[in-house]
């Protein structure tokens, strides 16, 4: 028998029931209703009288094996070693036995490990790679997060808000993060267009994809015909970075250009309003590590506009529905520029076709 | 050790600090060092340091690993090689101790030992190893019964909600269907086939909290057809206070039955009288927010399935999309044979028409959804549609016109 | 000097002023209310206290020089020679002296001229050339809206719908009604791609011209180049007879194959909701002169079951967007086809993107 | 006589017929038979019986004339030539007696007798006359005042709704401003020298009675920026049914204050205690919900003017459009100025810029909004748009980076 035949390959993921917590495989698809006893902690009660208690912590999404071990060694003390993340890489532990619910929360406390993230709090930021990893991101990714969380904690571990309020993080357009329905999106953006290396595009890169990459048109093919590269209509490049996916010989990195953009009211979920696409806030902040000062005192005015100002239930792109966007920049007194109003695909249908604004 | 001011400034605050946390590996993990020296370095310089990905993989696979080189590969070794791997999954990200022991005694063995928990799509990413490593370490994994993700153009680890292992309103079993899709297209995840990448996610209800309407190629989400169940001795007790709004998650005490219910209801069919809530089924849009706010009195009803949704995904190339409606009702029971014969056939159309790097939602928009209702054999339905076209530009072909001549009215039936 | 000197060129219209009653100059931009008396009579009442009646009354658009004669002498006898026409091609008498409206009323009557058109009516279809001018018309113009107009006769006079309701009438895409912004929008569609004389379109057209005038891209040059003509994919043809408009060697009408659309929904006025497009809801009905049956019928169909549906004050597209698209073609008992989704620009803007449907 | 069995039965029904009316014209004008004839065909065979126009005019002018020659003249022989002449109407559609026979005297002598009142544009509408009467026919017509309208790539009739004349809700006046727009482009009405037609229309409120959203170029609405006037007796007077909602145009006696106009309000600006009605106008979007339904008791502010709106056509090509805010609000008072400088700057910028039959608001599409408003000197403002980019695909031109170095910054003006 070669090597090769001993391999084990597409067997997929275990099956999830070998991790399910035994009131879990009782009352599977049997549970009743929920309350959320204080921020982080969920209580769901089966049709049976059965009931499961989750505690929902904070984690920066980044773990070391270390801290993984050590999660793992509180969920075998207070949880049968029963735990799972969450959809917004939350951490959250699965007590079956009630009584091991105050220990839990005291060694939490003692641990420094945060709960929260239910109901109407700012739970984790969905966030993607940055510089700790990728190659094409505009600002970092799990440092943005960290100061962002650090300043809005209280509405962490709290139900304060109207509603929830979801942020996402993605460090570039192709947007990992999926930050496009968020309530406010953080978002990095470059701002020059690629630097093409012509002497080594031809051996990194096939011209016909490189053009074809681009969603403006903005590339062409060198027009000396000796050099074989491609040049780029500055003029239409909106520096989306699709070339450089495709082409490791076009970078469009600048450290002074690139930045943040914010992008706010979007939604995922159907209560009340069908999802919605978050929309241009603010085009750009600087770049400033390591705690992006701007980026936070933006995002904490525009979280603390939306708390005074909103309705109950409703969620940030509900409140801005409601008193319209012009009424959005003027409370959180953020200028409109050229670059809010869409002159991509579909433009039209953002425009105001109507006499219904407020002046 | 590398010097990093800037990052240490990332040590204060009461949220959960990666740096401390990746400080914790530098005594045994040098390249967790030259991690954080080349982390330094990008903050003060405000620069990524990373060179575009090369292509690395397992025997076998095509995908799975995203290859990445340090381009100061001098300054920092550790990082000459620091690709990721990303691990399936298990289906809502259940875990036991003991699995989550096997996967770090694995990564301490062949990578730095940082993880993510979890990457955006869903799966476990285990961040930074060498290319020597990745083979040995995919067959570590295997052995435990773990296997690698997906990744370039190729099906994606599928993700699913909590759903039924702890969520009251899940209309079908998103565990079981995840993991039964997820075995279905094994081919399909590791071996990367397709014109771009393709994304199922599974949501048990509509408050979608897997956002699957807004990153997946194909979102299914659990609906019910029925009427919504009611306790109507649960409703007066949330009209009289003793029971609180959305579970307690909220800032406020007490629910206004008809101002924060009623009033809400975004088709406006629901009635209350003070005592008893009447709800006209035929025209709530399952819109969950009454059962949102009063979880112990409302449920969705018992004649559940789930809507099937086709062609969500970020800005590149044409804008984001969100999924839209295809199927607005279908039963979902294993083995799914519904759910996959329709997705095998949209692969299929896909693989057939779609441009190199295009995916799905947006090669509907180039063809036309005629088109692709056709190839799926599925007939146009109103609920797929927000409002039907308001340009006159509308094509007719030969089976219209044969229709007609067979009978078929557009006006009425009657 | 020459002629052509002499010649009067470019006074524009007479001013306005020359044919203003004096209780009108009189209290130009000073009216304080109106009321509207019965169907088809108003009352405005100017801060001075001096009050305008006017009587609006039908008419076909099309009218001979001796029905105009009719209606100023009509002006003359009651109206002190006043008179004007409204942006829906209605008639209205302006009556300054209270005295004479009751005997207007009877000679009215007498004539059998309908008054009407006021409040909560279906006022005049507002409509276009059809065959009896002009050269791309689907179907005919003042046939259809006089057949559709005596069936909802008892509308015109009455104001017993929940809102106003306008209709329509466009002969072909052109849309020279503007009725992409009606409740019910009567539409000429053709069916057939254009059928391409190549022996005549060298002589008539311009190639480049006729090319580009295509919204679909569907006509290319004559793949025989001897040929100097062009050829259509009629795939990709959706009759809008852009073409035909360029180059008259590209006619597209077809006795059997044309007909009528019906679009419904949309409205101007800023009234609660802003204005909308109308949308297509019966992609086609037979040509059926002289009275257009099956289309009369639908349209009576939808006003029914819009009066029957409607809140107070609803026009036809809030009505619609209440109660949710699906439930509109169920209580009109129209089917839903492929034609009613879009693949024209922005089609993804119609796409449900979210669970809010009804079964 | 030709026989025209299916027209006569357009004669029967309550509604005016013009089968009816045309046929008193038979005794004196034969090409009325031939249009009756020709017309019956048309409806035998379904199809129309006129040829694609041919370019005629009268001298001096390129525009006001449509050319119309059937396909039968043979057997038609009236309709040989069958051109219609379009004549600017007077603003707001007034006219004297006199006026009329005037005009009827002129199409008696020089044409068919048939008339539309008015076209769709606002025209009156001469239909059907041969080539060599244009001249004579315009030369009686400008001697009595009148003077012909657009046609072709050229400005177009502008128009206007009844506005001051005799409604009580007009923003300003529109009878002038359309009389002296008109005025001001005699040479561009007459003479096509544009890429397309373009269109002015004038409502004197957000109710805009002429449509001017739906199909012109450029849509002038008027608008305030103060409060809505109230009386609170009328008010009062509503609430008690003395006074009927919508001064009596609806099936609705009475109207309850709270349902039909505080509830219905979009932006929820209102609010009514039983006796005195209040607004929040900072909130208002002047919708004119409330004032149509109690004419009485409100009525627009005094601060008054008008929104210039830009852009819409019909669904040729792109689709059909409509307009969108540009400048939120203008002062309107004679001479007009300030919107002629606007109007003339678009013009200059769609001349240089548009293709070959493109609407002005197709070339903004396809350029861009802020080289159009750049182009214009208008800075950007939100009542532009209904909602911000959703997509993060925007672009930064040097004058942003000159402005970010001289300070500006995006985020927060504090
Ligand atoms: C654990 C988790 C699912 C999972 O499989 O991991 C989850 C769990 C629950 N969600 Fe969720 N949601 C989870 C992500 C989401 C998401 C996805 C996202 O944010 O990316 C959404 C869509 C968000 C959006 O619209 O942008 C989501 C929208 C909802 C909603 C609708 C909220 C709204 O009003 O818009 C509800 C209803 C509610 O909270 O009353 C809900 C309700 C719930 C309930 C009450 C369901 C139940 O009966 O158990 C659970 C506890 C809610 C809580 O924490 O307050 N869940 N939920 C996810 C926790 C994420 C976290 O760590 O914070
Ligand atoms: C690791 C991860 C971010 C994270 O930190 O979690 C990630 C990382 C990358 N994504 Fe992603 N994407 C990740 C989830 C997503 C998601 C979210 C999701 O799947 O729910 C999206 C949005 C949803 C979607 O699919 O549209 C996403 C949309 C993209 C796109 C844009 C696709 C588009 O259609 O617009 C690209 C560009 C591309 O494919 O070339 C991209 C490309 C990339 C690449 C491969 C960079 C590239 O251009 O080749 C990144 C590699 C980073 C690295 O060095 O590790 N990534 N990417 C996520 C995968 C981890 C996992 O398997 O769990
Ligand atoms: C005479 C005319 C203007 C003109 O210059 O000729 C006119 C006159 C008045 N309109 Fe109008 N409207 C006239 C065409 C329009 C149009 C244009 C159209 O239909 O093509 C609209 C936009 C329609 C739309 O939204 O599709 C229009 C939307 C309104 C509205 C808003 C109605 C709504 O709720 O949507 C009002 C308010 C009202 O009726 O209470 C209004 C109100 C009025 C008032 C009450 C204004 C006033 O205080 O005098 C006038 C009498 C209304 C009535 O007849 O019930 N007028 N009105 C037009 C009569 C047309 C006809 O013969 O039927
Ligand atoms: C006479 C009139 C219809 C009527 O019965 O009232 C009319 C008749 C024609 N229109 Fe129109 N349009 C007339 C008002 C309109 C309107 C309404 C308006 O102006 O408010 C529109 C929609 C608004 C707009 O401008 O978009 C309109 C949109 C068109 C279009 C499509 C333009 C577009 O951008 O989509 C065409 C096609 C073209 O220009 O080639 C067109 C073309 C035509 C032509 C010249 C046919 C052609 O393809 O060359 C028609 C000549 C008919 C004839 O033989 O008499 N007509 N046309 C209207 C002009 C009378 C007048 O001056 O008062
Ligand atoms: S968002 Fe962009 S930079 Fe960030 S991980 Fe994804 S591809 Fe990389
Ligand atoms: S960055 Fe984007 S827009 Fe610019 S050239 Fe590259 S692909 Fe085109
Ligand atoms: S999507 Fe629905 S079923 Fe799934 S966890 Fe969320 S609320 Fe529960
Ligand atoms: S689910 Fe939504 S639409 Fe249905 S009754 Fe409840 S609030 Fe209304
Ligand atoms: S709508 Fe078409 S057919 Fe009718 S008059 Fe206008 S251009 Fe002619
Ligand atoms: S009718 Fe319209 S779509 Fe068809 S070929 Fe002519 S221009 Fe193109
Ligand atoms: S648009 Fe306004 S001002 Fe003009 S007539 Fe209509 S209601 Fe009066
Ligand atoms: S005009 Fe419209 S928005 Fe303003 S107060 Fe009246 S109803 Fe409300």
């Amino acid at each position: 028998m070669s090597e090769e035949a001993e391999r084990i390959t597409d067997i997929g993921p275990p099956h999830y029931s070998k991790f399910l917590p035994p009131v879990v495989k009782d009352n599977y698809g049997k549970w009743k209703y929920h309350e959320i006893l204080e921020p982080g902690i969920l209580r769901h009660v089966a049709e049976s009288g059965d009931e499961i208690f989750s505690i929902r912590v904070a984690s920066p999404r980044i773990l070391t094996t270390l801290q993984a071990r050590d999660l793992a060694e509180i969920s075998d003390k207070y949880c049968e070693g029963f735990m799972r993340f969450t959809s917004r890489h939350n951490f959250e532990f699965l007590v079956s036995d009630k009584s091991k619910l105050e220990p839990l929360k005291a060694e939490l406390a003692q641990r420094g490990i945060p709960k929260g993230g239910t109901g109407h709090s700012i739970t984790n930021i969905v966030h993607t790679q940055g510089w700790i990893h990728c190659h094409t991101p505009a600002i970092d990714a799990s440092g943005v997060v960290k100061a962002v969380m650090d300043d809005l904690f209280e509405y962490f571990g709290s139900h304060q808000l109207p509603a929830q309020l979801r942020i996402s993080l993605a460090c570039c357009l192709n947007m990992c993060g999926a930050v496009h329905c968020s309530d406010i999106a953080i978002l990095g953006v470059h701002r020059t267009p690629p630097h093409i290396a012509h002497d080594k595009l031809r051996h990194l890169c096939e011209i016909p994809t490189t053009i074809a990459s681009c969603p403006t048109g903005a590339i062409r093919p060198h027009p000396d015909k000796s050099i074989k590269s491609v040049v780029v209509n500055e003029e239409r490049c909106m520096y989306c970075g699709n070339c450089y996916t495709m082409c490791p010989a076009m970078p469009l990195f600048d450290a002074e250009k690139g930045g943040v953009a914010l992008l706010v009211g979007g939604k995922v979920s159907n209560a009340v309003n069908p999802p919605m696409f978050s929309r241009l806030a603010v085009p750009y902040i600087p770049n400033n590590p390591p705690r992006w000062p701007e980026t936070v005192q933006a995002i904490r005015k525009i979280v603390i506009k939306y708390a005074e100002g909103a309705n109950k239930w409703e969620r940030v792109g509900e409140w801005i529905q409601r008193i319209g966007w012009e009424k959005f920049f003027e409370v959180c007194d953020i200028p409109f520029t050229f670059q809010h109003i869409d002159d991509y695909r579909w433009a039209y249908d953002t425009y105001r076709t109507s006499m219904h604004f407020k002046f | 050790m590398h010097k990093t001011p800037l990052l240490d400034q990332l040590e204060s605050g009461p949220y959960p600090s990666f740096v401390t946390d990746l400080k914790r590996l530098l005594p045994t993990k040098p390249q967790v060092n030259d991690l954080l020296g080349q982390l330094e370095r990008s903050y003060k310089e405000k620069i990524t340091h990373w060179k575009h990905g090369g292509i690395v993989g397992v025997l076998g696979y095509g995908s799975g690993i995203i290859g990445r080189y340090s381009d100061l590969p001098n300054e920092f070794p550790g990082l000459e090689h620091f690709h990721t791997m990303r691990i399936n999954q298990p289906s809502g990200w259940f875990y036991t101790s003991a699995a989550i022991r096997e996967l770090c005694d694995i990564w301490d063995q062949y990578g730095s030992g940082v993880l993510n928990m979890h990457g955006a799509t869903g799966d476990i990413v285990f961040l930074g190893t060498r290319t020597e490593e990745l083979e040995p370490c995919f067959q570590a994994l295997a052995r435990k019964g773990f296997d690698i993700g997906g990744s370039g153009s190729a099906m994606r680890s599928p993700s699913c909600c909590v759903g039924p292992a702890r969520c009251e309103w899940s209309c079908y079993d998103t565990l079981e269907a995840c993991y039964d899709i997820t075995q279905e297209y094994q081919f399909e995840l590791h071996r990367p086939s397709f014109p771009y990448k393709f994304k199922f996610k599974f949501s048990g209800c509509p408050n979608d909290c897997v956002a699957s309407v807004a990153r997946a190629d194909c979102s299914v989400i659990g609906v019910w057809k029925d009427d919504i169940r009611i306790d109507q001795s649960a409703v007066k007790a949330y009209a009289g206070g003793e029971l609180k709004p959305r579970g307690g998650g909220s800032p406020y005490a007490k629910l206004d039955i008809q101002a924060d219910v009623v009033e809400l209801c975004p088709t406006g069919c629901m009635s209350f009288d003070g005592s008893t809530l009447k709800i006209d089924n035929r025209n709530c849009n399952h819109c969950m927010h009454c059962i949102n706010l009063m979880p112990q009195a409302l449920r969705p009803g018992t004649e559940t399935g789930a809507t099937l949704l086709i062609g969500s995904h970020a800005p590149i190339l044409e804008g984001a999309q969100m999924s839209w409606v295809i199927v607005p009702f279908m039963e979902m029971e294993p083995p799914y044979d519904n759910l996959k014969e329709i997705a095998g056939n949209i692969m299929e159309w896909w693989a057939e028409n779609g441009k190199n790097r295009e995916r799905v939602g947006e090669l509907i928009l180039r063809l036309g959804m005629r088109n692709f209702l056709e190839a799926l054999g599925l007939p146009p339905v109103p609920q797929s549609i927000k409002i039907p076209r308001a340009n006159p530009f509308f094509f007719w072909k030969d089976a219209d016109f044969e229709a007609e001549a067979a009978g078929k009215k557009y006006y009425t039936t009657k």
